[in-house]
């Protein structure tokens, strides 16, 4: 395909971002004074430390996974800062509806680590009822939504509940994680244009991580930008350094609070870029250069935000390594937990279908029940 | 009592609900000031308000979507697809997230929400506004399909469906829309789902149909008593999960059954009642089960009245299946 | 829903349209002479006869319809210069993909009357063999598609149909035409992004009529036009005055041309407006008011290409006449002949569902020969 | 004659045909570069280039409507699917376009295409990973489906269908991929579309299946021949159109059948299989036939085997059958 006369290249991470990415952090540490946030010390090291979190429990499952504890993972290594800042900048009443890749902001949100691990063991305390892969949750409670794997359909809902949050006369608002890829799909396309055109109170949170499992974001489309498809649908598209974990909370936190006061969604791309495999499936050496990575790693979120602080003098290797040691342990204790539970119940097998249970799911049950168990082969 | 035709019996149950449950949106292209194609939905728009009576652009994915963002908050959206044949942009939305929502949330989040459309043939509507796809849904684990044939079912059978924790595809029978009048009690009623009805009984033969193939089927089975034969004749209205009970007392009584449905035969839901009336009632079938169904092609304009499973095919069908002799 | 802070109103008809809606023949018939495509005057004297044509053909249909000798019909009342100008701008080589409201430009490629109205009877000399409803022609030997109800469809075709035609070496280019409702569906999204990343020779013809049955274009987007919805794929995108033959043509032509030289796909929004109902089954006072369709009616674009004519002394009254004399006269032979033939045959329902008969067809055809016949009612 | 795994096979299929014709192109999500997720297309992309190794956009939709007008124009596209599960997006353009397109336009356009996509559970998917949609479009007149289970099928199988005039749905059971290793020819070599093959043969009970349940139903025969029952094992190879003499042969000797297929009981393809059987040899049927299947459930997680129509659930059918008395 003659695709390079028409397709504007995205911007290669060693040009600084144009001025129209913001960001804070500069790579001495120190912060843009135009654009800080300026959120207390105990905030921004919260962040640090969940980031840090995210980052071993994906080394860990990983881990768990080569070892065929469990059965999959899909990580977030190099997006920790978007994830969590844009986690971050949602307010207690406000609601995420998650792409896949965002266990990061789950947690942030209080689900127990239990719980999430749990899901990757998929056992009787899995929230899902171990019926759905690892990684694959739900959490209403915490106003979370539910894993799905099919790209996009989350975007079209994100919009109608946003919808009907604000017709229940809340001043609630949704944002709605989906990688570059998916503004490919049918539901962005749709979910954008009815939300531009409901008004809804939505913030669309566009992981640019550069990569759609093997296929590079410059082979995703023709546009220059993926912030500039708001264009299309009458939706203001921002585009912020996503490697900068205070840049992007400031950039989503301004279109939460503009979503709240009903003025209407936002676009937000946030560029950043999938240091790993895109799962435990996946080997990315097949198909990108190991240079393009390298110089990725240079802009690693997690070192950026540690510049600052150590800059700042509140962190320093000590206190990253009795952190890591906390979350290991915690992650530990989890895992056995986990391994030591039962699985689901064969009768769970047939619940929820519908609301009850109808005659058809009782004979199969009964069946199911009566009959022989499977060799547990995999 | 008044009477209605089917198309002004929805729109009273529909006016019914959205009175009574202020989280009762109707959502779809043309719902609002004109009231729909057919104008099922005539007049809420005026009542309700546009935030009730939601014109949406022309994506039936965005108005499925939208709507399990709606249910997912608790609302119970009613979005209409304008023709059946339409419903396919959408149906990655209803396959795998509608039907799955409360499974794969191992119960959190639940999905109710009413699905209309119209179905079916016999309007000169050719390829793309006469199909019945009722098994494309039926297959997919979590769906309940509804498809009334007459104003009185309909109207009690929608409400019963709106006020549902289930998600349900409620198809409407479009050749039926302005063809069949009744008396339809004002106000508040309800008809369980998941109940089928014997319309006429009889001892010979049982033919199963729903939708507009019900006036078919009875329109046989009264010129088939002419020569001596006893049809009884089931009108579902529930497809799924079917009133299996009906059908296999019926079948037992019978042993002789005839399915009948306007969708192709092969991979229709023809072959899955077919399939139960021989797991639950081999032993008492007298006859091969027989299916009277549209033909396996698209389908076609000019000689749709040849494509249907009208009465000169369902009339041949039941003599043959009560006169079988092994 | 609260809509209004968020949508940019499209133009209304009485203003002016902006600089960036191309448009050449003034109110008094003269031509502006930037933007005069400067066509021999007997070409465009073949234009104004082909929009007086569809127009005349339109009206007689809508009366078979109300007659009850036809099922439907869907017209181009109003639409005929975008329809016709863009027709013409094709090239013998290119490739037309249709919406559903295109019979102008069929019977411009050469189709025959004859068997355009055999469509409209679905009898059979019916080119698809009385299968789809009246206005569902395909015309493959004239390079024209096949209308299909499905709306948006035909767009991710044309993208594929367009790059073939490349593969294979020629310069073929594919326009495909569809309503500003149609921007909403799946396809355009998809059609469009893949055009921009495949550089596809297609050129998007959306006919911007102001309406998709009873939803007004405010409705279907937030964004202030259709054009833009361009620069989120990368596609160039343009408005013209669609009620000007003569821009339509220029327009529509330039993007051709681009399209042939591999410069890649163009969305042309074409602005016109539906005087008529949507098809024969839909009545528009229902849902629109009368003052809007009449202040329409005097940008009709046959009256101003007529002004045009007139001006120039090579039309008037009684050519008007004689030629639409001519038409009627043509088109009731068409009409009587299409009523006296056949219908398609009962064994024909089962071909070209495969290339062969299988063998559950041949079954079925034969029960369907064996079997008793339908009374013919509707 | 080299031993290949079912990827291995499908991959030498696809590259014998685009060495053979220009026109083959094969395109989809990843399958350029990295040779797509399971490595079906692997080193297609280094030998026949970007141009026909095509790498698109994230969406399925896309890939068909595009594969559509390639094949209008008169190419052979194969567009991959990367799961079945993710096949919905483009399920419009399948069911009202690529299935209706000769029909439609009186046989002016065809639409010949193969759309691979690898379907079925046993491989720890999930709810979409491992779904079996193929009743979803069997029911659509006009599509022919294929679904081989052992690499030599595959490959005679799929050059066949890249051949055809007509749109191919070509599933690969991807429990198989690299399960199953046999000699296959190199170069060219067709299998007939439309015909099945008796696997093995016996007298008592006809098993019928396809794709990973093959095995299992060839297990489940060796199990019950030690309990002095043989059965007939058919594999269908093509679903639509089935190839109704073997099995209709097949039953009249056997007079018993039991189908097996992972997806969900109610209106798939095994209501279709019954329902022929009965309608073409109801007064040979010594005993009511028997469907083994996947729950009407969506697909589970950690209960996938007990979810699947397993050895252990299809061995208890075939005794059950074999020595069913009335
Ligand atoms: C409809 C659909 N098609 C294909 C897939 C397979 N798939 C899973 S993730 C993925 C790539 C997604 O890329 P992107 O949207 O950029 O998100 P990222 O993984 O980079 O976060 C694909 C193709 C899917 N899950 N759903
Ligand atoms: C997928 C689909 N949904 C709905 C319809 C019903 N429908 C037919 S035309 C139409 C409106 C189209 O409007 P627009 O795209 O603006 O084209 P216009 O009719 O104005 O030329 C609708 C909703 C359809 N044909 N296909
Ligand atoms: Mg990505
Ligand atoms: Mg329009």
């Amino acid at each position: 395909m003659q695709t390079q006369a028409q397709v504007v290249p995205i911007r290669t991470p060693d040009a600084t971002f144009a001025d129209d990415v913001l960001s804070v952090i500069e790579r001495d540490g120190s912060l843009r004074s135009e654009t800080d946030p300026k959120l207390p010390q105990e905030t921004v090291l919260r962040f640090y430390r969940a980031m840090v979190r995210t980052r071993i429990i994906d080394g860990q499952l990983e881990r768990l996974q080569r070892q065929g504890r469990i059965g999959f993972h899909i990580g977030s290594l190099g997006e920790e800062a978007c994830i969590l800042g844009s986690a971050a900048a949602m307010r207690p009443n406000d609601w995420i509806f998650p792409c896949y890749r965002e266990f990061g902001a789950l947690l942030w949100r209080g689900f127990p680590l239990q719980t999430y691990v749990d899901n990757m063991y998929g056992n009787a305390d899995d929230v899902v009822k171990g019926r759905q892969m690892p990684d694959h949750y739900t959490g209403k409670p915490y106003r979370f939504g539910s894993v799905s794997s099919p790209i996009g359909t989350q975007i079209t809902q994100a919009v109608g509940f946003g919808w009907a949050a604000r017709r229940k006369g809340t001043d609630e608002v949704v944002s709605v994680y989906f990688g570059e890829g998916a503004t490919s799909s049918n539901e962005f396309h749709t979910g954008m244009n009815f939300a531009g055109v409901m008004n809804a109170p939505v913030v669309f949170l566009c992981r640019n991580n550069r990569w759609a499992i093997s296929v590079p974001s410059e082979k995703q489309t023709g546009s220059a930008t993926f912030a500039q498809k708001g264009v299309a649908y009458g939706v203001r598209g921002v585009r912020v350094d996503g490697n900068d974990v205070l840049a992007t909370y400031k950039v989503v936190r301004e279109a939460v609070e503009r979503a709240a006061r009903g003025e209407g969604p936002t676009l937000v791309e946030m560029l950043t870029y999938r240091l790993g495999g895109h799962s435990t499936s996946d080997d990315p050496r097949a198909y990108r250069a190991q240079d393009e990575v390298e110089q990725w790693r240079r802009t690693d979120p997690i070192l950026r935000l540690r510049t600052h602080l150590e800059a700042l003098g509140v962190w320093d290797e000590s206190k990253e390594e009795a952190y890591k040691q906390e979350v290991e342990a915690e992650l530990k204790a989890c895992v056995a937990a986990a391994e030591a539970k039962a699985k689901p119940s064969l009768e769970s097998m047939f619940d929820d279908v519908f609301a009850e249970l109808p005659w058809h799911l009782k004979e199969q049950r009964e069946q199911l029940l009566g009959g022989p168990r499977a060799k547990d082969h995999h | 009592m008044p009477e209605m035709n089917l198309v002004q019996a929805i729109n009273d149950a529909l006016r019914v609900e959205m009175r009574a449950d202020p989280d009762v949106v109707v959502l779809g292209e043309d719902v609002g000031k004109v009231g729909g194609v057919f104008r099922v939905t005539q007049g809420l728009y005026d009542e309700f308000g546009e935030d009730r009576v939601i014109d949406t652009p022309l994506a039936e994915g965005g108005i499925i979507g939208t709507a399990v963002g709606m249910a997912l908050y608790g609302m119970r959206p009613v979005p209409e697809i304008q023709f059946a044949d339409f419903i396919f942009p959408a149906y990655d939305q209803i396959v795998s997230e509608v039907a799955k929502y409360r499974y794969r949330s191992g119960g959190e989040y639940t999905c109710p929400m009413v699905i209309r459309t119209p179905v079916g043939g016999g309007i000169r509507g050719g390829h793309y506004h006469s199909q019945s796809p009722e098994s494309l849904f039926i297959h997919n684990a979590g769906l309940t399909v509804v498809c009334p044939s007459n104003p009185y079912d309909a109207k009690g059978l929608l409400i019963s469906a709106i006020r549902s924790d289930d998600p349900i595809l409620f198809f409407e029978p479009k050749r039926v829309y302005r063809a069949v009048k009744m008396d339809v009690p004002e106000g508040d009623y309800t008809l369980p789902l998941g109940k089928a009805k014997v319309v006429k009984e009889g001892n010979d033969v049982t033919v199963i149909a729903w939708g507009a193939m019900l006036f078919e089927a009875l329109a046989s089975a009264e010129e088939v008593a002419a020569e001596g034969v006893s049809a009884e004749v089931i009108d579902l209205r529930t497809l799924w999960p079917v009133d299996i009970d009906t059908i296999v007392e019926s079948v037992k009584k019978t042993g002789r059954v005839v399915i009948v449905h306007e969708a192709p035969k092969t991979c229709g839901f023809g072959g899955e009642l077919l399939s139960l009336v021989v797991e639950k009632a081999f032993l008492h079938l007298e006859a091969p089960p027989v299916r009277v169904t549209g033909w396996d092609t698209p389908f076609p304009y000019t000689l749709e009245m040849e494509y249907l499973p009208l009465q000169h095919r369902i009339t041949p069908a039941l003599l043959e299946t009560a006169r079988y002799v092994p």
